[in-house]
């Protein structure tokens, strides 16, 4: 018991400070919304719009920050996140609620799908350590190292442009009414697909590299010997025995980066003007919309807390030394 | 053994006692990993502390070293409590007190040549040492412990060392302080026959010219024996006897030490064996209740498992822990654990277990066949 | 052709005597194996030959690091990176007469081989068990990987059966390994091994982390299995005395050869190669007289720069010039009356070699020629 | 960069019985016939192909970085009249849209690059080191708040963190940018550092600094921090490669420095420019393919830390090639077996040598046979 | 669905969407068409759901608009009035019928609340309908703003009546005048379909669609690739990266209107306080390149002196400048410069009188692609004089907030209000009453021009009731920036959009720019009401 309270204080209080954090920074920005709106406009909202958009943003009143922060703690506990600025008048909730299941959709299962695949492939190089799996490492590495929006766009060109095999933007038939029948879905994996396939490629040399060292180190355990010793098969020494216990680290590692999923996407959101909370936030930041800029950082911070507290115990449930004596 | 007259008491532990709180997921309680252990060090002589794994040794010098804070007790050196409560007192205590630990491997930073590491130690003991002052003080400490000569040693880093070097090493870093007393904690256990016993005979020549006052840790019954003067043995935390090494081994009192010394191979007595002795040490974080060895004894009675029994004067400065020796009415009836364990148990019959494992033969190739 | 190794009958034809017992099942022969795979490669076993009997119970001891595990680990192919097996055979004998070379089967004759015929039990049980497997199905899956067909119930219900003959309740299957103690594991590391019946079982120090009285217990159930199921074991320990006591015979290694092979209370009363007789004169007794401890002087070679003669040469009382040239060779001693199928390796008792190498012959001396 | 392992590593470290003595003889063994070859086995891992390959790779960016105003065709912002060449004699690799010379911008840009990745990776190394060490060596109340410290930071999303505090500095040049990366990268480091400190701590040797009266700091610096080189190499390699990815985003989302030219900032102009859908790959690719190059380089100087380090991935790493050419594949559970006259090296592999097929076909009826007979046994 | 009515539809009306691209990003479900940023607005939507009362075409600003909601519009001579006569027969796509009072009702609603109140803030005196008509009393003379007024949207008073709270309203039904209805929203694309019921009859497009893109770049590609059809979006080179894809069908074309980009110059410091300097620079700048180089064409070149986008503002350029273009003389230059007491050192460098060599920074936001290309090109031309000129670019929000209203720059581009007049233009460069001293908030004359024979004649041209008074001003006006050259117009910033006729044909196009071909403006109703399909 004393595990799960001393561990709850240290995220309630990382939380915190993290939502603190997150409530000050969009504040300590110079620049306003009606500033950046005019910007984004260049010239199309005469100069005279100005004072009419203060009020609307409710502005021009002058609150104490403090009190804005108390505020904003009381509102947070009521759920309400406020009103966007970018998006008036729509809530924050609102706006996010729209966009986080796309980003965790196709983030999501890109991740889950780069992990496993990466897994497995990480288990063959790492276990054939010294033949021409080795060879494979550099390819993967130079695609990890390449800039992600470099990749994407250039699969853009390629496949959507001059091949035409995919469709460049969006995140599904515009022409379709989203719902749940097989026409839309299927519309939503077609429109996925490239980006999905960007963030596998980009994604997957950290889990080769991770399970590969890993496996490396694991074959060389004894029970891996133990287990060649018992005349076991090939793929299940390899997969029982030395996948099973590297991939302990790299499924904690998952868990994390499945935190990350909800804001590392940014730039694939960008490129591929898919709808996700990576570019609302990136929207939020550039028309110093506040209140969705605090609930982006919100919903990211909270889900990476969540990802770290799940490695925490998904490790202790994985691995059953640390699981309690039966 | 050579010193008979009684030597002046060094360092004395009274009724120490460590628990360590057990942290994982979901549980919760303590490790009782000492309990109500008194020790006394006395110079130019050699205690040895024996037991079975995880009965608490290492615990017993680390809590003498001060490098954790004790639960309960006191430490008294020469006369004065001096258990520290800062670092200044620390550094000062640790002048005094040096430790030898148990594993040569783990216990010298691995990046410091040998020179780095007993430099640090002269320094911080004797003030700041240069050149040939510094040359001269390594080299009479390597020579101490029979790294010769000096010179090809003083430069090696660890791994270039072998074990029993490495070992050396740790002592000769133990000996830069000039310590009155030395904590030894198996310092041979890793080792190799031969290599144990120039390090054991090194020890004997440290404490009979220097008059150090030594504990020294082991399982190994015999070396305790052949280098200890007095000896104690411990089980589960507690001390169960202790008495002078040589008639602790020949005539052990506690159940336990009668176990242990006739479990130890000997091969000058084929016969003296306990066999078919089962059962485990006993969890640490629920200690069974009274005597702790009561699970395993074959001579336990109630009152074994009830009450906790006292160090009893079993002999000639010899202790033991044993309600066998009591003049309570209800006490057990103590004899040489061999009558009782000596037979090898009877076991399941392998026949049927030979034919069992064919059976399920057939009946695969049976399987197969039909396949 | 040289698919034998070319010396391997210059060996025998060295009058290597007839060590082995008349139905060996288990035979190495010239085994050389190197660390690493360069030029600079360490040749830690250079034609190590050994056979081991049907039933028999054979001891390996020898100093740390003169290549016990490794010869273990070759002669089963699991020795791990950078380790090569440079040469040799390991002939093993079926119950039907019929001899396979381990070293020359290919992937899938090998495992179909391992486990049923021969079986290896590691070093540390602590790390042997997949910590992330009950131990049960760790059992099964051995069982169910030579039994094809088998199911994981039938299988489990032998490995119930098995953990039973090892002393292990039953409910156990569904352990982690990490909820069982030290000697546990240990246990159930035998009862792993013995789950396809091997003829050889192959224990590299089985007790090496436990107590005593744990180690009394393991060796106990070793010996008693041996008794009914009737394999051959191999055991590797440091511990000469617990081999004396256990083993039928006992081989000591010396910087990756065998310098000594007999029967083991003929090592221990009466050693013919001087390595032996000082690893036993390096353990102190339990019990009788405390006798003097003379050790070994300096330390073992480097196996990567051994040149040619006996290894044992620079801490050897009775080396002399001869020794540094001619390389010993595995003999019957020469010493009238012993045991005609003990061996060893030592100039002095090979004089032939001495004089066919032109250096003078001396005489067994006094030490090694005890009756 | 690679997800990270501290938890496991802490459990890990926790459940796992201290090294085997066997491992580091191994280890002893290896460095020492490394040294007796000569080199010195600081340097050892310049036998690591791949090592060596990314520390060329690496060189030759830093030379670059270091000559490339001096060695760059042209001024890198000159305007010429050929607009959107493809590489040509005079332009090796293009112009842009107001004719500038893209090598030239690529040679220039070098530097930006390289000062901005090395002085984040430096800076991040440090906050990462110090706060890191300091918490896995205090324990306790100030290792709650440090982790917590840095916890936070991970936490906080970086991406738009850096687009935001860049955002609010009057003027963003290399410098500020490499800063920015360092104050919000250091966390991933710090949170490593500290889970293999606490390991540390519990080692023995630390313990024995103790007993033998070591002050704190000493400790740290003298006996821990030392021990922790490779991963604070490592971790140093991992945030250039971070820093130098992040520098060339924000230049490509339009922040950062456009004054001086760096691969990012040419990106950006390609990207606003459409070279992809213009046609002008001359004007993408390079600057893209120098970033991964750079990127490689620093992976594989990973490679190399790794395998220094780890005794157990050494030695079959350093001859991976020569193992190739013996026909010797080292595998776990099959040790090769390889025949060898004396004196000559010539050698015949059992497993695929033709020369031992007779002798593998009886061993093989052999155990065909044995199976036959344990079938019929019933 | 809204295919289904095609092939045999009397209409004449096709299956085909026209889908209209726009890079604003996701979309929330606000489509209140007067508060600005909603989807409706920034998408374009607004304008075909709601119908504004004339439709002005800004390419020519001085022909008469074109009656739309409204018959016509009359003002009183000093344009502080208008009469608003409604059109007949119009009604709410719900069925009611649109009166003066929704007009009326409109209008109150901005004034009422101003945060919708974009157009005229605080300059509505008073709405009253008299007679079928409406009459709106402004406090100030609008001559300058009419076309503003012309631009309401006019929202049905029935539905909006019963709002609680107009500003947050988020409108889901859409019930306007206008050629479209709304069928549906999503946060990616919003479709429309046709108003069967429309007054100006059934549109010929069978539906509409607006899809939001996250950038420019993916608005480029949905262009190039004909997965949209009209929309606007800066593509560089788009002759080749657009229009080379479908030379038929794919077409650009320029509106008109007064917008334009200006360098401004910090009249108040070195080098710029020196108005020779300044015309010096504004005779090395090579518009043509400028506009060729940074600006691929889009934005086409300035030709006359005045800094007057031509042929909008042909019309407004005085007669003594009638014809005088701009071109580049760096000899001139350097004369006006010697003139003025300037050198040269031995290596080239201009020296002031001062004896300082002259250096100047130039500025923009980081990412704003063609300005700081055009600022390659100006600081290339300078160096041409020896002066020594640097583009530094800096970050959006600093330069937002630190270096535009404090006038901490020596040289940054920024736009001008657009307009119904040059006065916008004028007055933004260099009105004294917009003049604050360095260091304050300056909402406009970022560059401190100060000169009151100027700032005089703007006000006169806001107020003046007849034409000539505006003539002279206007002169006034443009010799002072011809002569001060307070700050310098690189290119001419009209509206532009890109189009495909591949479905449709009947946009605005060069020869026929009948409306500001974007379709996000009031002319969307107007442009819509003149596509006709390709093929039935
Ligand atoms: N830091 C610690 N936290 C919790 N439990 C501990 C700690 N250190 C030791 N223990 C427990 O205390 C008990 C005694 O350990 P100790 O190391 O003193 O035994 P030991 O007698 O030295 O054993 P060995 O002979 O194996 O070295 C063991 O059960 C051990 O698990
Ligand atoms: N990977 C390796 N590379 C080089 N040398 C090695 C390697 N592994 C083992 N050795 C060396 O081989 C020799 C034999 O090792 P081995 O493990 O067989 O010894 P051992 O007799 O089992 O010792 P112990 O009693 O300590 O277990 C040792 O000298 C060791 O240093
Ligand atoms: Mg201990
Ligand atoms: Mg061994």
């Amino acid at each position: 018991m004393r595990f799960f309270v001393r561990r709850g204080i240290f995220y309630v209080i990382t939380a915190w400070a993290a939502v603190t954090i997150n409530f000050f920074i969009p504040r300590m920005m110079p620049g306003d919304p009606v500033k950046a709106l005019i910007a984004k406009n260049q010239g199309k909202i005469p100069t005279d719009a100005i004072p009419a958009l203060y009020a609307m943003f409710g502005l021009d009143e002058n609150v104490p920050l403090w009190q804005q922060y108390l505020d904003y703690w009381a509102n947070l506990f009521r759920g309400d996140l406020g009103i966007s600025f970018s998006l008036f008048p729509m809530p924050v909730t609102e706006v996010i609620a729209q966009a986080l299941p796309w980003t965790v959709g196709l983030v999501g299962i890109a991740t889950i799908i780069s992990f496993f695949v990466g897994t497995v492939i990480g288990t063959g190089i790492g276990w054939r350590r010294g033949t021409w799996a080795d060879s494979l490492l550099p390819i993967s590495t130079f695609f990890s190292a390449v800039p992600y929006f470099w990749l994407g766009l250039i699969a853009i060109f390629v496949f959507s442009v001059t091949l035409g095999w995919f469709p460049s933007s969006g995140s599904y038939d515009r022409s379709l009414i989203p719902s749940w029948d097989w026409e839309f879905i299927s519309s939503v994996i077609f429109y996925g697909t490239l980006p999905a396939l960007t963030i596998i490629i980009s994604s997957i040399s950290g889990w080769i590299l991770g399970m590969r060292n890993m496996v490396v180190t694991v074959s060389s355990e004894d029970y891996v010997t133990v287990a060649q010793a018992k005349g076991l098969s090939e793929r299940r020494v390899m997969f029982n025995y030395a996948a099973r216990n590297a991939v302990l680290p790299q499924v904690s590692s998952f868990a994390l980066s499945l935190g990350f999923i909800v804001g590392g996407t940014l730039i694939m959101e960008m490129v591929f003007t898919y709808q996700g909370i990576g570019f609302l936030l990136f929207n939020a930041v550039n028309a110093k919309d506040y209140p969705l800029m605090q609930g982006c950082f919100l919903v990211i911070t909270i889900a990476v807390l969540a990802a770290n507290i799940l490695a925490d115990f998904v490790y202790a449930f994985l691995d059953p030394r640390t699981r309690q004596e039966g | 053994m050579s010193n008979t007259e009684p030597e002046r008491s060094v360092l004395r532990a009274e009724s120490l006692r460590k628990h360590f709180p057990v942290r994982g997921i979901g549980k919760h309680g303590v490790v009782h990993a000492v309990d109500d252990v008194d020790l006394e060090l006395h110079a130019g002589r050699v205690v040895a502390l024996v037991g079975e794994s995880g009965s608490g040794k290492s615990t017993i010098a680390r809590l003498l070293a001060q490098l954790m804070p004790l639960t309960e007790g006191r430490i008294v050196l020469d006369g004065e409590d001096a258990t520290v409560h800062n670092r200044r007192a620390f550094r000062r205590y640790v002048g005094r007190v040096q430790m030898i630990f148990q594993d040569p491997f783990g216990s010298i930073n691995p990046i410091h040549p040998v020179r780095y590491t007993l430099t640090r130690a002269l320094r911080i003991h004797r003030g700041r040492l240069r050149g040939q002052a510094l040359e001269a003080a390594l080299d009479e400490l390597l020579e101490r412990v029979q790294l010769t000569p000096p010179a090809r040693y003083v430069d090696k880093y660890p791994h270039e060392l072998s074990g029993g070097q490495r070992q050396r090493v740790a002592i000769a870093r133990a000996l830069a302080a000039n310590p009155d007393v030395l904590l030894a904690d198996e310092p041979i256990s890793m080792l190799d026959v031969s290599i144990r016993l120039g390090i054991l005979n090194l020890l004997k020549d440290l404490r009979d010219r220097l008059k150090i006052a030594i504990l020294y840790i082991t399982h190994d019954i015999a070396s305790a024996r052949y280098f200890a003067d007095r000896t104690a043995v411990m089980y589960a935390g507690r001390i169960v006897e202790t008495g002078d090494s040589e008639s602790v081994t020949q005539d052990p009192k506690h159940p336990y030490t009668q176990l242990l010394v006739r479990s130890a191979p000997d091969p000058d007595d084929l016969e003296a064996r306990a066999h078919g002795a089962r059962g485990e040490a006993p969890s640490l974080v629920n200690p069974p209740s009274g005597c702790r060895f009561n699970p395993r004894c074959p001579f336990a009675t109630e009152l074994c498992r009830t009450e906790v029994p006292p160090l009893l004067e079993v002999g000639e400065g010899r202790q033991a822990a044993c309600w066998g020796y009591s003049d309570r009415p209800d006490r057990p009836q103590v004899t040489d654990v061999i009558e009782v364990l000596g037979e090898r148990p009877a076991a399941p019959d392998a026949a049927a277990i030979v034919a069992h494992a064919a059976g399920v033969d057939a009946a695969h190739a049976g399987e197969e066949a039909s396949a | 052709m040289t698919l034998l190794t070319p010396d391997s009958s210059a060996s025998t034809a060295a009058g290597r005597p007839a060590t082995a017992a008349s139905d060996p099942v288990l035979e190495i022969r010239n085994l050389s194996v190197d660390y690493g795979y360069e030029d600079d490669a360490v040749h830690v076993l250079r034609d190590v030959s050994l056979t081991l009997g049907r039933g028999e119970v054979l001891g390996l001891a020898g100093e740390s690091g003169c290549g016990k595990s490794t010869l273990a680990y070759a002669a089963t192919r699991l020795l791990p990176p950078p380790g090569l097996i440079t040469g040799g055979e390991v002939l093993f004998t079926d119950r039907d007469g019929t001899k396979t070379d381990l070293l020359r089967l290919n992937d899938q004759q090998l495992r179909a081989s391992r486990w049923q015929d021969l079986a290896i039990v590691f070093q540390g049980a602590m790390n042997s068990l997949n910590p992330v497997h009950r131990i049960g199905s760790q059992i099964a899956d051995g069982i169910m990987a030579h039994r094809p067909g088998m199911k994981k119930p039938e299988a489990l219900e032998r490995a119930a059966e098995l953990l039973e003959l090892v002393g292990i309740a039953p409910d156990r299957l569904r352990s982690y390994p990490h909820q069982l103690s030290g000697g546990m594991r240990q246990r159930v590391m035998i009862a792993m091994a013995l789950a396809l019946e091997p003829q050889v079982l192959i224990m590299d120090e089985p007790t090496t982390a436990l107590d005593v009285v744990m180690q009394r217990q393991i060796v106990e159930q070793i010996a008693e299995l041996r008794d009914r199921l009737g394999f051959s074991v191999i055991f590797i320990t440091h511990d000469v005395s617990l081999l004396i006591e256990i083993a039928d015979r006992i081989a000591i290694m010396y910087a990756g050869g065998i310098v000594e092979d007999a029967k083991s209370l003929d090592v221990y009363h009466r050693p013919r190669h001087p390595y032996s007789s000082a690893l036993l004169h390096s353990f102190p007794p339990l019990r009788g007289p405390r006798r003097e401890l003379t050790g070994i002087p300096g330390s073992p070679p480097d196996l990567s720069k051994l040149g040619g003669g006996c290894p044992f040469r620079d801490r050897c009382a009775f080396a002399w010039d001869a020794c540094g040239t001619v390389e010993p060779v595995l003999t019957a001693p020469d010493v009238d009356g012993d045991d005609p199928r003990r061996s060893v390796s030592c100039l002095r008792h090979d004089p032939g070699r001495v004089i066919a190498a032109g250096f003078e012959a001396k005489p067994v001396p006094l030490e090694l020629s005890q009756r | 960069m690679t997800i990270d392992n501290s938890i496991v590593e802490e459990l890990d470290e926790a459940s796992r019985p201290t090294q085997a003595p066997d491992t580091t003889a191994v280890a002893a063994a290896a460095q020492e016939r490394s040294r007796s070859k000569g080199g010195a086995h600081r340097f050892l891992f310049l036998r690591n192909g791949k090592a060596l390959t990314g520390l060329a790779i690496i060189a030759f960016f830093t030379l670059i970085a270091i000559i490339g105003p001096w060695i760059a065709p042209y001024d890198p912002s000159a305007q010429s009249d050929d607009l959107m060449q493809p590489p040509s004699w005079q332009h090796w690799m293009g112009t842009t849209h107001l004719g500038q010379d893209i090598f030239s911008q690529l040679i220039v840009g070098t530097r930006g690059v390289m000062v901005v990745g090395f002085i984040a990776g430096i800076l991040a190394t440090v906050i990462g080191v110090i706060v890191g060490v300091t918490a896995g060596y205090l324990g306790g109340i100030g290792d709650e708040t440090l982790s917590a410290l840095s916890n936070v930071f991970l936490v906080i999303p970086q991406l738009p963190l850096i687009i935001i505090i860049a955002g609010q500095l009057p003027s963003v040049g290399g410098i500020t940018v490499a800063v920015v990366i360092a104050v919000t990268g250091w966390a991933w480091g710090a949170r490593v550092l500290r889970a293999q400190t606490l390991s540390l701590r519990k080692r023995d040797f630390v313990e024995a600094a103790r007993a033998t009266g070591e002050r704190s700091w000493r400790i740290i610096t003298a006996e821990i921090l030392p021990n922790l080189t490779a991963i604070i190499a490592s971790g140093f390699v991992g945030t250039v490669t971070f820093a130098v990815l992040s520098l060339i985003t924000l230049a490509f989302i339009g922040i950062g420095s456009g004054s001086d030219w760096n691969w990012g900032t040419i990106l950006f102009w390609a990207q606003s420019q459409l070279a992809l859908q213009r046609g002008a790959w001359w004007w993408f690719i390079p600057a893209g393919l120098c970033i991964a190059l750079l990127g490689m380089g620093l992976t594989l100087i990973n490679f190399g830390i790794d395998e220094f380090v780890n005794p157990r991935l050494r030695s079959t790493a350093l001859n991976a090639r020569k193992l190739r050419k013996r026909g010797i594949r080292p595998r776990i559970g099959f040790t090769p077996v390889v025949y060898e006259a004396p004196g000559a090296r010539e050698r015949r592999d059992v497993t695929d040598a033709a020369a031992a097929a007779v002798r593998t076909e009886s061993a093989a009826r052999a155990a065909e046979a044995k199976r036959a007979a344990k079938g019929a046994r019933s | 669905g809204c295919s289904s009515n095609s092939g045999g539809d009397d209409s004449g009306a096709s299956s085909k969407v026209l889908v209209v691209g726009m890079p604003n990003g996701p979309q929330s479900p606000n489509q209140n068409p007067l508060a600005t940023g909603s989807a409706s607005l920034s998408l374009g939507y607004a304008f075909v759901v709601y119908e504004s009362l004339m439709q002005v075409n800004e390419l020519h600003p001085t022909d008469d608009p074109t009656p739309w909601l409204a018959e016509s519009v009359e003002w009183n001579d000093d344009s502080t009035q208008a009469i608003i006569t409604p059109r007949e027969g119009v009604k709410w796509s719900d069925g009611e019928d649109f009166t003066a009072d929704d007009i009326a009702f409109s209008v109150q609603l901005r004034k009422d609340n101003p945060e919708l109140n974009i157009d005229f803030p605080d300059q509505y005196e008073g709405v009253s309908v008299e007679d079928g008509k409406v009459v709106v009393d402004f406090t100030t003379s609008q001559f300058v703003n009419r076309d503003k007024l012309y631009r309401l949207l006019i929202v049905p008073e029935h539905i909006w009546g019963e709002v609680d709270n107009p500003v947050e309203f988020t409108d889901d039904e859409m019930i306007g005048t206008g050629p479209f209805v709304l069928d549906k929203f999503t946060s990616q694309s919003v479709s429309l379909k046709p108003n069967p019921d429309y007054w100006g009859g059934a549109p010929k497009v069978g539906a509409l669609r607006y899809d939001t893109f996250n950038d420019n770049n993916g608005l480029t590609t949905a262009l190039t690739t004909g997965d949209a059809q009209w929309g606007w979006t800066f593509i560089p080179d788009y002759e080749n990266t657009f229009i080379a894809k479908n030379p038929e069908h794919f077409h650009q074309v320029a509106g008109g209107g007064f917008g334009v980009d200006v360098l401004f110059l910090n009249n108040q410091t070195k080098p710029f306080n020196n108005p020779a300097f300044r015309q010096a620079l504004n005779l090395t700048m090579d518009r043509d390149e400028i506009s060729k180089k940074a600006g691929y064409g889009v934005w086409p070149t300035i030709t006359s002196v005045t800094g007057l986008p031509t042929p909008t503002g042909d019309a407004f350029i005085a007669d003594e400048f009638q014809g005088q273009e701009l071109a580049v003389d760096v000899d001139g230059a350097k004369q006006i410069l010697t003139d003025a007491g300037y050198t040269w050192d031995d290596s080239g460098a201009l020296v002031d009188p001062d004896g300082e060599k002259v250096s100047f920074v130039l500025t923009n936001p980081a990412g704003w692609s063609d300005y700081l290309s055009a600022l390659d090109i100006i600081a290339t031309g300078a160096k041409e004089l020896g002066a020594e000129a640097t583009v530094e670019p800096a970050v959006q929000d600093t330069w937002f907030n630190d270096i535009i209203p404090f006038g901490n720059f020596q040289a940054t581009l920024h736009w001008v209000d657009n307009g119904s007049t040059p006065w916008n233009l004028y007055s933004n460069i260099m009105d004294g009453a917009s003049y604050v001293p360095l260091g304050e908030t300056a909402n406009w004359n970022f560059g401190r021009y100060n000169n009151q024979a100027v700032t005089d004649a703007l006000a006169a041209f806001k107020g003046a009731s007849d034409d000539a008074t505006r003539a002279e001003a206007m002169q006034t006006i443009q010799q002072a920036y011809v002569q001060d050259a307070p700050g310098l117009v690189i290119w001419q910033r009209p509206a532009v959009a890109q189009y495909s006729t591949v479905n449709y044909t009947g946009f605005p196009t060069e020869e026929d720019p009948y409306a500001n071909p974007q379709p996000t403006g009031p002319q969307a109703a107007l442009i819509l009401s003149k596509l006709v399909p390709t093929e039935k």
